[in-house]
């Protein structure tokens, strides 16, 4: 590994002075969060923007149209439409492109939505019970609890889930039962989510914590960062702070 | 009275049907604030939907009667990073302070961020979306929660035109036909006979 | 004419591409191909009209010094700033050492994750304060996130007695009543989809349009 | 005692967030380590990998950021040194926007270790927006989509390309997907229309999401999270962090990060059993009272 150069070390620190930064929200909203908020807006932003540009207007519109294409007129001229939104009279014009938008949009998910969506989840609903039968019986433990108990669950679960969405009519007598199984499917389903989601969210933080440990660099440029040092004394500077802050918001 | 409402249309783009239904809501929703004499916010992540929420709400306060109580600069474009939006938003939340959220579109991991600022802000919140994930996570935080096709039901529903509560009709009407193929289908399989099956399975 | 043109336009388009699934000729794949990139131009393009909001909506509260006026200040600057950085480096802009990738690792990075890194700590507060057994409902929620939560990590697995249930209870979960709720969602939401892009196309449904 | 438990209950989430930070920490301060089985949707993922033959060519769509990178880049590194590890040609394309400078470095220095050579070996494509729009792009003409690569190369002239023109003509597709836009639109828009092989990496959030497509056939294998990833870099790495060859120096950092995993779960799961009690233990008292 070679040197890093004053500027690549400067950016470590400064990396790690806008994490501190950001996690001082968990305090409250607060001046050095309001600044993070801020550049962290505004860098976003530029970046989105330069990206697009040389991601597709650059190879799809004006490589094109400087290459002499003349189909590539067309979405110029939508282009030039849509600008139009900025013209107090004129702005109808761009309804125009924001139709052809979403049209194509909706076209295109019309059939990837019922194809996939759709005939397939419906298709994968029909379990071969006596299949299901022959290879696990009712419930098989070493298949994750296979079998026909699972099949027929899945079936009627889904079934109730659907008919819960029922709007035409209000759920009375059995229908209500139905709805009922519904329900406990669906807050099954969202406690497992919620549950199967925690590890993601910690991993997030895992992430940032091994940051600012330096465990995510090789141990040769950790070396020249001394992240450790740099979160302490980052996080002292930020307490303090916010110390001094909170000090001069009750005097005032 | 007199705080704002603030209406986030989703994340995702114009294009997603969601983001449409949201946009209908909208009109009604921005109609309503109108009426009361009171300011919406929407804070939007994607520079298109910003265009057109923009036109949604300035005719929602048309139909209203207070054309005048309009303010463009409350359509406000934050960032398209995803993230970055949820900051601002926050901020939106924090230093504006809105008396009631209203997430309806397609959300994604800033759904429990933004729930739960709006929660420690101590604002009625109301969502919506059909993205499975996040779903948990505003049954979680907020005060009322639309779920799935609940979302494009209440568009249908508040929008009162004949015609779209006509096509949530025939939806309804698609659901039992599917649950009926499920259940028929299973039976076929079980007996060897997988033709409900070939009958969902397109391009093979 | 100011209906109707935009009307006239997303019938064309909208049946034009659904057409491409009963027509799998090539050169009708030709044509869809172009208007795709046609739209991703367009959606591009609106980003010029993101900018110009942004500016309006910030730049006359910096001139008039309202509050928190400097921090939209350093929001434009940081804009401007990032914005050349990137014009400047133009195809070379992401490699090593340009000041356009030194801002994207050292800032941009590390307030994106931190951002997103907050969610650890929201999902354990709003955990605590949502999952109480107020009804049945509740309980089944509760219940599951919590076998799901400890069939997670290895230390679930060696528990005793249920350890070794435990990892295969949580498939169940998330094979059997997880996939029955995902597919009515899944489904219930393609319907609308549907429903919703059939009442786009044929112009029942003109929201975006501003009507 | 009723006063403390309603305290409890309704405490300042701020004491919540301390804890959770400590649960975070701890760990890594005192280096506790867990062992951990692989699941078969990875083992699935890896078997097909380790199938394909030498020669054959990849497409790998990296849809990530860097708030998804934790999760994510430990697999994407190890799968990388598994590809080039079997001469596997890889040509790369992300529908993110952030992903571009998290990808590349880390796909030139992978490469450069295994002596792999741009253009031949492998290439990246850039990053193309309008998400659906541009997968059902990619899935009917590759060159059209990306007319140069990310170094400005006409892309029909790259070596790694020829032959490859739209996604069915690749050995497989592998999807490291962060979320929206990644493997479930990938799935939907053309995986089914053209029966691709499609495998996929996502986070925690997204893998029971994808689950039915990997139960319906649609990917032929899953790793979802920080596990996903710690379980493939232990397939593709089974003595550990390497030492020698092309990957020394890999630091196997979600093998490391599922130890933390572990108390921060507990510790969740103790703040929810402990508010229950108090919740029951204060509802009885008021009923009795």
């Amino acid at each position: 590994m070679t040197a890093l150069t004053t500027i690549e070390l400067v950016g470590c620190w400064i990396s790690l002075a806008l994490t501190i930064c950001i996690l001082s929200f968990l305090y409250e909203d607060n001046p050095v969060y309001k600044l993070a908020e801020h550049l962290f807006l505004g860098v976003s932003i530029a970046i989105s923007v330069v990206e697009i540009y040389y991601g597709v207007m650059k190879p799809n519109l004006i490589e094109p149209l400087l290459g002499g294409e003349l189909l590539s007129l067309v979405p110029l001229v939508l282009v030039v439409m849509l600008f139009f939104k900025l013209h107090r009279k004129l702005s109808y014009l761009a309804r125009v492109p924001i139709a052809f938008i979403v049209a194509a949009y909706a076209g295109v998910k019309l059939t990837g939505e019922a194809n996939a969506n759709l005939m397939t989840q419906v298709a994968q609903s029909m379990p071969n019970l006596s299949q299901l039968w022959a290879d696990h019986g009712i419930w098989d433990w070493s298949a994750d609890g296979a079998g026909v108990f699972s099949g027929i669950a899945l079936v009627l679960g889904l079934s109730a889930c659907l008919l819960h969405f029922y709007f035409s009519a209000p759920h009375k007598k059995a229908m209500k039962y139905v709805s009922r199984f519904g329900i406990l499917t669906l807050m099954l389903s969202f406690g497992a989510s919620f549950g199967y989601t925690v590890m993601g969210r910690i991993s997030l933080a895992i992430g940032r914590a091994q940051e600012m440990m330096g465990l995510d660099k090789a141990p040769a440029v950790a070396e020249q960062v001394h992240p450790k040092t740099a979160t302490v004394l980052l996080t002292i500077a930020v307490i303090g702070f916010l110390v001094v802050w909170k000090k001069r918001q009750k005097t005032a | 009275m007199g705080k704002p409402v603030l209406y986030v249309p989703g994340i995702d783009e114009l294009q997603d049907i969601q983001t449409i239904a949201s946009m209908l809501i909208l009109g009604q929703v921005a109609k309503t604030v109108a009426e009361y004499q009171s300011e919406i916010i929407v804070s939007c992540c994607i520079p298109i939907v910003r265009e057109v929420a923009d036109e949604v709400v300035k005719a929602g306060f048309y139909q209203a009667g207070h054309p005048d109580a309009y303010h463009p600069g409350n359509t406000r474009f934050i960032s398209s990073e995803q993230f970055a939006f949820c900051a601002g938003t926050n901020g939106i939340m924090l230093r504006e302070k809105p008396a009631t959220n209203i997430y309806l579109g397609r959300f994604f991991a800033e759904s429990l961020i933004l729930a739960e600022t709006g929660y420690i802000n101590r604002s009625i919140q109301i969502a919506g979306t059909a993205e499975a994930t996040q779903l948990p996570f505003f049954v979680a935080a907020c005060d009322y929660t639309l779920i799935g096709e609940e979302l494009f039901a209440v568009s249908a529903y508040l929008s009162r035109d004949p015609r779209l509560v006509s096509s949530l009709k025939a939806s309804d009407y698609v659901k039992v036909f599917c649950v009926a193929c499920v259940l028929l289908g299973t039976a076929l399989a079980s007996i060897g006979n997988p033709i409900m099956i070939d009958l969902f399975t397109i391009g093979e | 004419m100011k209906r109707t043109v935009p009307l006239v336009v997303t019938f064309l388009v909208g049946m034009f591409m659904i057409g491409e699934f009963f027509i799998p000729h090539h050169l009708y794949r030709v044509w869809t191909a172009e208007f795709l990139v046609w739209g991703l131009i367009l959606a591009a393009a609106a980003f010029v009209l993101g900018l110009i909001n942004l500016i309006q909506v910030n730049l006359p509260k910096v001139l008039r010094k309202e509050p928190d006026w400097g921090y939209k200040l350093i929001m434009l600057l940081a804009l401007a700033g990032t914005l050349v950085a990137g014009f400047a480096g133009g195809q070379d802009r992401q490699t090593p050492g340009t000041v356009y990738q030194w801002i994207f690792d050292y800032v941009f990075v590390p307030l994106n994750a931190t951002m997103f890194a907050l969610l650890a700590f929201y999902i354990a507060s709003a955990a605590f304060r949502a999952f109480r057994a107020r009804n049945l409902d509740a309980t089944v929620l509760l219940a599951a996130a919590i076998l799901v939560m400890l069939a997670r990590v290895p230390i679930g697995e060696s528990l005793p007695f249920i350890g070794d249930y435990l990892p295969r209870l949580m498939n169940w979960i998330m094979d059997v009543p997880n996939i029955a709720a995902r597919r009515a969602i899944f489904i219930g939401a393609a319907l609308g989809a549907v429903a919703t892009g059939l009442r786009v196309i044929l112009g029942l449904e003109r929201s975006h349009l501003g009507d | 005692m009723l006063d403390l438990l309603i305290k409890f209950q309704d405490m300042d989430r701020r004491w919540v967030f301390l804890g959770m930070g400590f649960a975070i920490l701890l760990p890594m301060l005192a280096n506790i380590t867990f062992g951990f089985e692989v699941d078969e949707r990875v083992q699935a993922l890896y078997d097909e990998v380790e199938a394909l033959p030498a020669g054959s060519t990849v497409l790998l769509s990296a849809d990530f950021d860097p708030a998804s990178r934790p999760e994510l880049d430990p697999f994407f590194r190890a799968h990388l040194h598994h590809l080039f590890r079997k001469d596997v040609k890889v040509v790369m394309v992300t529908l993110w926007e952030f992903a571009p400078p998290l990808i590349l470095p880390t796909t030139e220095e992978i490469a450069g270790k295994h002596g792999k050579e741009y253009g031949t070996d492998w290439a990246f494509l850039g990053y193309k927006p309008g998400k659906e729009l541009a997968i059902k792009a990619i899935g009917e003409n590759i060159p059209k989509t990306f007319p140069k690569d990310s170094r400005g190369n006409v892309t029909t002239a790259l070596p790694v390309m020829q032959g490859m023109k739209q996604a069915k003509d690749f050995a497989m597709l592998m999807s490291v997907s962060a979320g929206f836009p990644g493997t479930r639109e990938y799935v939907l828009q053309i995986q089914g229309q053209y029966n691709l092989k499609m495998g996929s990496s996502c986070t925690a959030v997204s893998a029971p999401d994808y689950i039915p497509f990997y139960k319906a056939g649609q990917l032929f294998g899953l790793a979802g999270g920080m596990p996903g990833s710690a379980q493939y870099e232990k397939l593709v790495f089974p003595d550990g962090p390497p030492t020698s060859g092309p990957a020394k120096g890999e630091r196997l950092l979600a093998t490391q990060a599922i130890n933390v995993l572990n108390l921060g779960h507990l510790f969740i799961i103790a703040l929810i059993v402990l508010g229950n009690i108090a919740f029951f233990i204060t509802r009885r008292i008021e009923d009795q009272g």
